[in-house]
């Protein structure tokens, strides 16, 4: 079974050279530390920065220099920083290619609802709606059950949706699967987890054909 | 051409109980520290605000949030707010949530006299409720309206007098969207530097879309989350 | 009778303090060397200048500075350089106060025609069907006939047209008209010409009420 | 990120018979001068060309012209050019103009993912033939789609290696606009300069949006109406 690092190390492997890459909150972060080496991407934060660099030191933060989280950030060389409808056009305009964020519930058919519990506290969508409305690319990175230990990989989402069919690609402390018109299908497995296990904590349809490998993370 | 004036009392003068205003900056990032004070002070009332956050419960929005003097809120995010919560569970507070992109774009369109636009974000969720559906190139568009106020209030780093602004980092955010879009708009700035000063060639926001500009003071440019990182 | 100079210090009157101005090519260009004493006004080039100053000196041309009608051109202190989108943004949003540009025909409906003669040669609308269909305040600076002798302001215009019901003021060498729903107002007589040589000279409906002023031109 | 090719010739590979282009520049100002006599070179036939100007018979687009290599023209003014002319009025070049605005508009659009938006240009027009008409606030608008292309071309000032641009005076136009539209866009720059050299709160251009850039030579920056004034 995978920690939160190794959810972000997994998905780490799936970069490739030369991608503009936007990363949600949580465990989506944790990638920016796990770059392959002879890889080189560019964060964008979608609050108007490209070439996110790490936090500043201690005693250099600017608060005129945030990310999306509201957390201090500095730049890289060759950075650049723009308004929101820009960083936007960019994001619905189909100009990064890759996106992750985490979800409370995604459905076999692509659909992900990670923005509201209806009767509890609504914190609002911020940048999910477009980031998975526009992306071609998706990749969720989430735990494969809540805290309760039900699955939140569904047949059907019982949250208000975020977006519709258009998750690719979940990444779980389980598993790694593609959604496929079919429903979910296993293409890894976790250090040391069976397919039956992941089978018991997917509630959705569960595509399984031939050995499932183990994923390989240093 | 001169579109200073003295001070953000100066600067709010016009605003009354019931307006609409666009107040730019995202999180704490960017907000017009003194216009929102002045606000407070003059105490007006039944604001509907749209900003991208709401500001937490003693900075920002929140100072007015604290003083019951929104009635209305269109934001993409408003977590970090536990006054919001309370006044939006109660129902004193009504909130419109919108995605970040549209948001954004709405403001922009509002400013540039499109006056509705096709976006993929937020299909086939509770935003689209009652919005036109059109497929474009095989994939589902809802229709989004452009929003304008009777008041935008941006935040600036430096600003001349005819109202030409420039930004400093990801301050910039919803600021120069926003200030477009206002009947009139209200510049605070950091910096109020003389006429020819900044480069015409490096101006975020022209002064065209500016009617008042103010040098701000005291800005505290509060931070959300500190984080750093240790020297080796 | 007024020359091209003469209407141009006509408009020039209209100017008020503060207004930002699109200036056409042709007779509206001449505007800016007689803007009255006291009044400051910035014009905007629609191909992304506001701020715009006189021709450069002998010598010190820029081929990067250039206004619509692609000449030479420079920026006064305090001006600002954009794309063309934010431009239009700025022409589409209303921000410009004043619109002056030249026609073919206009219409006593307000309807203008500047820029298509059909069978002829066509060289496009630019940015004028963007000025006209937005601006809420437009002058026409024009000829009052053409080099035929023909009436340009017309019950209904024959050419196809740029823009309807969008005209406001009129000002040619015989006259300074506003554009009411019933026609063509008369507000001032150029020096020395009769509200009759005004009337045998427009095809369109005019209302003359009462005295008719002399234009006063320095 | 090092998206520096050798020149013109290299920038332009891919590009082939029948492609639609978009290509930077108002009148000769701030057109990509090193591409284009690469495309001329190249000899690519039945291209569609969106640009605001088509150039002077003897330089920018009209070289294309001259070679026809140009099968449809989307612009929003094409006088001063003689053999434009001709080619149009014997049906040998398509020709489709655009409001200006709208084509800018246009371009951010279909850069920016929104396939279509309202405007009032055009209006009771030929423009308005078979588009969509609707009213808001009581105002006539039309509705009018993105435009994207196979390869957009733009010309910058200063750009880095990693596709950031900065534009000079008025040569930036619609160049910034083309660049978001582009499947693959191409920027010639004047100089190309070190990464980290750019101001990042200065930069016209995000390099998200360049695939390819090069430092051009020999620019001729022709001036179509030279207009000075005496020293008194």
């Amino acid at each position: 079974m995978l920690d939160k690092k190794g959810i972000a190390k997994r998905i780490a492997q799936e970069l490739q050279n030369g991608w503009y890459v936007n990363l949600g909150i949580g465990i989506p972060t944790l990638i920016a530390n796990y770059v392959p080496e002879g890889i080189s991407v560019e964060f964008q934060s979608e609050n108007g920065i490209l070439g996110m660099g790490p936090f500043p030191f201690d005693g250099e933060e600017d608060a005129d220099m945030i990310n999306a989280g509201k957390q201090t950030i500095t730049a890289m060389s060759g950075a650049c920083i723009f308004d929101s409808a820009t960083s936007f056009a960019m994001i619905r305009g189909q100009h990064i290619q890759l996106t992750v964020l985490g979800a409370m519930e995604v459905a076999d058919n692509g659909d992900i609802a990670n923005w509201k519990i209806p009767g509890k506290m609504v914190k609002g969508m911020g940048g999910a709606m477009d980031l998975v409305a526009s992306a071609d690319n998706i990749i969720v990175a989430m735990m494969h059950t809540n805290k309760r230990g039900v699955s939140k990989l569904l047949r059907q989402c019982t949250l208000p949706l975020t977006g519709v069919g258009c998750v690719k690609k979940i990444v779980t402390n389980l598993a790694v699967l593609d959604v496929t018109p079919n429903g979910f299908k296993l293409i890894e497995r976790a250090p040391g987890v069976s397919v039956e296990e992941i089978q018991a904590a997917t509630e959705g349809r569960l595509i399984v054909e031939g050995d499932i490998p183990e994923m390989k993370i240093d | 051409m001169n579109k200073v004036v003295a001070n953000a009392k100066a600067a709010i003068q016009g605003i009354e109980d019931n307006m609409t205003l666009m107040l730019g900056g995202f999180g704490l990032c960017g907000i017009p520290e003194n216009c929102i004070s002045a606000l407070v002070e003059a105490n007006i009332k039944g604001l509907t605000c749209i900003s991208n956050n709401a500001g937490v419960d003693d900075f920002g929005l929140g100072l007015l949030l604290q003083k019951r003097q929104i009635k209305k809120m269109i934001s993409s995010y408003v977590g970090e707010n536990d006054e919001f919560e309370r006044q939006m569970l109660s129902g004193e507070l009504e909130v419109d949530l919108i995605p970040q992109g549209s948001l954004a774009e709405r403001c922009r369109a509002g400013g540039a006299g499109v006056p509705a636009f096709f976006t993929p974000a937020g299909y086939g969720t509770e935003v689209a409720l009652g919005k036109e559906v059109r497929y474009f190139n095989g994939k589902p568009h809802i229709l989004e309206n452009a929003l304008t106020a009777d008041f935008a209030i941006v935040k600036a780093w430096k600003g001349d007098p005819m109202g030409n602004l420039v930004f400093k980092g990801t301050a910039r955010n919803f600021n120069p969207l926003m200030a477009m879009a206002g009947k009139i708009t209200i510049a605070e700035v950091e910096e109020l530097v003389e006429p020819g000063e900044l480069d015409p060639n490096f101006i975020h926001t022209p002064g065209i879309f500016i009617q008042r500009i103010f040098q701000g003071v005291n800005y505290e440019k509060r931070i959300e989350q500190r984080t750093v990182r240790q020297k080796v």
